[in-house]
């Protein structure tokens, strides 16, 4: 582990482990929360903090777009997504950014920071993603398109299908793969043949990177110099993170029933959280007073964003019509072309992180 | 006899059809070790070991795929998809292959295999742990589409569709799951693929129904009877392709008045075969329009409570639009 | 006006697309130098260059979850799966996602996007290059199918499908495509995607077709009008889901004796959720049980010329059932 | 080319020749019979001969279980299908031993000689033919099973999703991609990224071998291993044999529109018949005396296949409606298990070539 040699300064270090802690302590509520009766579904990124924020950390927030998969947490904060926004689709509450309650919990959407909506089904963001790719190529813009999945995922055609669409029109794309070694109970070695995920890029003309999904720093550097070859022209990066899931799949899950407590145990005590602290500290970048207030601010934060989330309305059944369709219908698109240039218009270039679109 | 629910009686046929059966074998994402998210495979890998209790990668068109070769060498693959909208990556290998192989190779070859899914809502699963996907499948000849809407059924219906000749989509009601327990027969015993059921009779309406909504119809009819002495005939289809016509227009017939409730959306869904059946067939017996009641055309369940419950047809809903029918 | 095929209208009014709308784009298997097998992109790869007009690897599921991706971004993909059959390896992509996009986001997304296929049969093209796959698309809400019968539909429905904000599955009857001509406008024009369309008047029945099927109704209602004195109202569904539920009340009422042909199946076929909408609606205004011309119930279309003849729904077939309900 | 080296005697040399020249006139035969409005639709064998033949004389006819593409003539000749069952199937005739006239021509059923039963989507027999191998396996049976297909159809989900599932389980299969560079028209580079195909074997673990195409004895020998290796438990091989399509995509493709003239006769200047002929020639296998009598064969042979096929009846309409669920029904299933051990009475191992399957 070595931010510096990632081109890191000390104040992103500590600033990639606030965001790892924010993720890991927002998600330990939701479990608190659901053991409680308050929330029906938690789904966890334990375990990849480290690689869901130096990933992040290395996008253009705003600029980027970001397709991120039901883990990724630490991704979406670190995009500026707050927790009152998490508690509220965890609530499902009528607020709720990504889908106004009507998604599950962890199913990311957020126009303004260009955060793509997701399903559950797992891969179909693969080929969304090179779509927006695609539309960098198209429309001659400076973003890459970054999604990621777990290394059950891998075995989906649409990560074939969308990687070999990216690969022969070099598009500016980053595949992350958060390799766990679990689809849930089924563990890697019943999941691919291949070595490694990231080998696969070979498939696709793409460049492949294997990286310890544990060191923020190594994931930055790799994402980041995937998105200057991306942006240089040179095409896709698959990234393979090694990573662990420190709980069960979900709330739903018992992975009791298929691995040893013993295995689990070994994956907390190499715990990335834990890691990253203590490099923290062993660099001088962090003391452990200031660690204390750390966490009493991030509590403060979850707390302030679960009592919200909790007292915020459900949404009305009188809306739940709505948005099948286009609401001005299909007869109102019957009139001029909108942009009849390249559609900036409607897509305007953004320069720096945090624009809005539409 | 023993005391089961649904998801039991389905994990019974499963260990009895593996183990009378050396063909038979389970594949799926966590049907081995897990024995299956919902467990509906519990003790198979156990029992019978990983030849025959496949984890599968997460791959849904391989599933399919592989079982249709298997299926077509002499071997009785019964697939598990997690959840039914996870069917979809695999509608190109169960509608242009399982359903078409044996006609278009003139009988030549077969694909005697088993889908299973766990459909429905109602469980807080949002659009991607609820849908109803029957619409989608039914309408292929070739393929049947069955769904058991009790424990006897669940198990009868499993075996008969493991020994059947013919590629079977069997949708399990994941509501219904623990929902109810029944006495279920410990021994081997077949339901037929393509029956509808007289659950109950009464000379009121008719109430066509499939999967949760029948255990729905037959509390608000008993409710009915009991309070407003409306007596209701409730049908369960229980084959929703191909339907069970002649069932159909008999039940239609035998009050002149029908409701259909379905889950699934209005638009497009099985309900509308069904009165198209009886407009066809059995027009002038009928008393008052045929009527549905259905999930809301919208494109899957919400996740959030209020319309959750705006979404699922309930008792209630069903007594109501009963009582509004008997009336007309 | 010029005198225009149906798929040299699809051709113009992709043309047109393309040239006033920068943010439009073709992508499709074998679009681009060789202009579509049916040549229904001819022209375009020459004028607009390989960056608009782009020839994709042969996976459809990547075609669609691309364009949904390029849509959401703002571009107007307008995506064609060579045959209608090949589109079931993107289901999950089109019912899954392009039709689920903005409902679960809350109106934060939305994926304008075409998907053209041509479909149907009648052309030696066996089970797999004959399909009608409507079926299986309509009932998803949130995407919306429609199919033109004649030239001029196809322009303005085709161009009121690309500035739609709606995912729209555009279905091209394929031995439409070159059967007849009509003075088709020049200019850029659209036709409502949501709308059916009275194309005869008539007193003594009611014919609700769609695609190919609505030629084959009209010239036998021609027919039928010459030699015996029957007069037929004909109405072109247009718009397979949502359907045009006020004008198939309004046509089935006003003759009160309905015949519904499609080449689709029969049963779990769109026909049934029209015979349901009237049996909802107009049921009392009916004088004879609604009647359906379909398809037969096999997997799919045979190629054997007599076998191919014995499923297609033909002009006489038509104006025989035609016939037969009018005497009723 | 070096067919000793192959392990190929002097008798099956002339054979695989022969072979290939009975695919090649009967492939031109029915684009004449096309030409004069008789059969309305050709796809066609012509620059794959080598590769097909290669292939199959590799494989254990009535052992093996074959799933060809609609290329495929030279395969399932050389299995035993005859030229009259294929013009039985190029005429949509009741006799057609593939579909009874029910399927277009060139999509190969033969349950007796384990040739599985084809449709039209490209890539959905990769999956198929992986539970037939599963099958091997599960039933301790010693035959591989064999999938061909294009290059173009390399892109396909099926084709990842299936050799994922081979390559987990070490399925004895061989996948055989026969490369054309073209996908009707889209070429190869806009079809992959990656140099080859057979490199993709990586992704699976499986071997990948490329092959020339245009030598049917190299191809032989990598088959030959392959199934040596498949039936030694070693798992499956993705094998790429390089070839060229000599003709349009089809009878309804004119391959003027995007491939040059000039492009085209290069191809048929090296075309594999010529070759092989020649090398026959060269190393003194034949005399050009018996090869104008092989001629003559292969030409009687077809004419008595034609006109027998020309001459047979249509499918009756009155049967149209057969086998679109097993005719005992699913009620006649709900007796006794068939096999209540493994199968075998269902599924007989058949030893040497030709056995019947039921
Ligand atoms: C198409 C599809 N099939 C099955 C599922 C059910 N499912 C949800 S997550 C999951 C495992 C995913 O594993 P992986 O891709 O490794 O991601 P991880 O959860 O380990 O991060 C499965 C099988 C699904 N969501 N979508
Ligand atoms: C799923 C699917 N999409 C499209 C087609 C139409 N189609 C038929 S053959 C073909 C090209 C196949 O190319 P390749 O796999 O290279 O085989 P080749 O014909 O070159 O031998 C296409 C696109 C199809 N049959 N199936
Ligand atoms: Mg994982
Ligand atoms: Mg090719």
């Amino acid at each position: 582990m070595d931010h510096r040699a990632a081109l890191i300064d000390d104040a992103k270090a500590v600033a990639i482990y606030r965001l790892m802690l924010l993720a890991r302590r927002l998600d330990e509520r939701q479990w608190l929360l659901n053991r409680a009766g308050k929330l029906p579904f938690v789904i966890s990124c334990q375990g990849h903090e480290a690689a869901q924020v130096g990933a992040a950390m290395a996008l253009h927030a705003g600029v980027d777009f970001v397709l991120p998969y039901y883990r990724d947490l630490g991704v979406v904060l670190t995009l500026g997504v707050t927790p009152r926004e998490i508690m509220l689709g965890a609530f499902a509450k009528a607020e709720d950014p990504s889908s106004g309650g009507r998604q599950m919990p962890n199913h990311f959407s957020d126009p303004k920071r260009r955060i793509f909506t997701q399903s559950s089904p797992t891969g179909t963001q693969i080929p969304h993603a090179v779509g927006f790719a695609w539309a960098a190529k198209y429309d001659r813009q400076s973003f890459v398109a970054f999604v990621s999945f777990g290394d059950g995922t891998s075995s989906q055609g649409d990560f074939h299908e969308g990687l070999n669409f990216a690969g022969v029109h070099k598009l500016p794309i980053i595949a992350f793969v958060e390799n766990n070694r679990y689809a849930i109970s089924v563990p890697l070695e019943r999941q691919i043949a291949s070595p490694d995920i990231a080998s696969r890029a070979a498939s696709y003309g793409m460049v492949g990177v294997k990286v310890d999904g544990a060191d923020p720093f190594a994931v930055y550097k790799a994402v980041r110099e995937a998105r200057e070859r991306a942006i240089a022209g040179e095409g896709g990066t698959l990234i393979e993170a090694e990573v662990d899931r420190l709980t069960p799949h979900s709330s739903d899950d018992d992975d009791r029933t298929y691995r040893s407590r013993e295995e689990v145990e070994a994956l907390k005590a190499r715990d990335p959280l834990l890691t990253v602290r203590h490099y923290l500290l062993r660099e001088g970048l962090i003391t452990e007073a200031a660690l204390a207030a750390l966490e009493a601010e991030v509590k403060r934060e979850i707390d302030e964003a679960t009592a919200y989330a909790e007292a915020a309305p459900y949404p009305d059944p009188a809306t739940a019509m709505r948005y099948v369709y286009a609401e001005d219908g299909s007869a109102a698109a019957h009139g001029e072309p909108r942009g009849a240039s390249r559609g900036q218009q409607a897509m305007p270039e953004i320069a720096g992180g945090g624009g809005a679109r539409v | 006899m023993t005391m089961r629910t649904y998801i039991e009686a389905i994990n019974a046929a499963l260990h009895e059809a593996l183990s009378r059966d050396e063909r038979v074998f389970v594949l799926g994402e966590d049907v081995g070790r897990r024995g299956g998210v919902f467990r509906a495979t519990a003790g198979l890998y156990e029992r019978f070991g990983e030849r025959r209790v496949v984890d599968t990668p997460l791959a849904e068109s391989a599933i399919v795929g592989v079982a249709i070769g298997a299926a077509a060498y002499g071997l009785r693959p019964v697939a598990e998809i997690q959840f039914a909208e996870y069917i979809f990556p695999a509608t190109n290998q169960i509608i242009n292959e399982a359903a078409k192989i044996r006609y278009r190779s003139n009988n030549g070859w077969s694909v005697p295999l088993v889908i299973r899914t766990p459909y429905g809502g109602g469980v807080h699963g949002a659009l991607y742990h609820s849908q109803s996907v029957e619409k989608v499948f039914t309408g292929n000849p070739g393929l049947r589409v069955v769904t058991p809407s009790d424990p006897i059924d669940a198990k009868g219906l499993l075996a008969a569709a493991i020994v059947s000749e013919d590629p079977v989509l069997f949708l399990e009601h994941k509501k219904l799951y623990r929902l109810l327990k029944a006495d279920v027969p410990d021994e081997w015993y077949t339901i037929p693929l393509d029956r509808a059921r007289l659950k109950r009779e009464g000379e009121d309406l008719t109430v066509i129904a499939y999967g949760l909504m029948v255990p729905y119809a037959l509390e608000a009819a008993e409710r009915l009877s009991r309070e407003e002495g409306i007596e209701a005939t409730v049908l369960d289809l229980v084959s929703l392709y191909p339907l069970d016509r002649p069932m159909i227009v008999e039940a239609a017939r035998r009050t002149g008045k029908v409701l259909i409730v379905h889950e699934d959306n209005g638009e497009g869904g099985v309900g509308g075969e069904v009165a198209a059946i009886i407009a066809e067939e059995a027009l002038f017996d009928l008393d008052a329009p045929i009527r549905r009641l259905t999930g809301p055309d919208v494109p899957a369940m919400p996740y959030s409570p209020p319309l959750e419950a705006w979404f699922m047809p309930s008792v209630d809903k069903i007594a109501e639009a009963m009582r509004a029918l008997a009336r007309f």
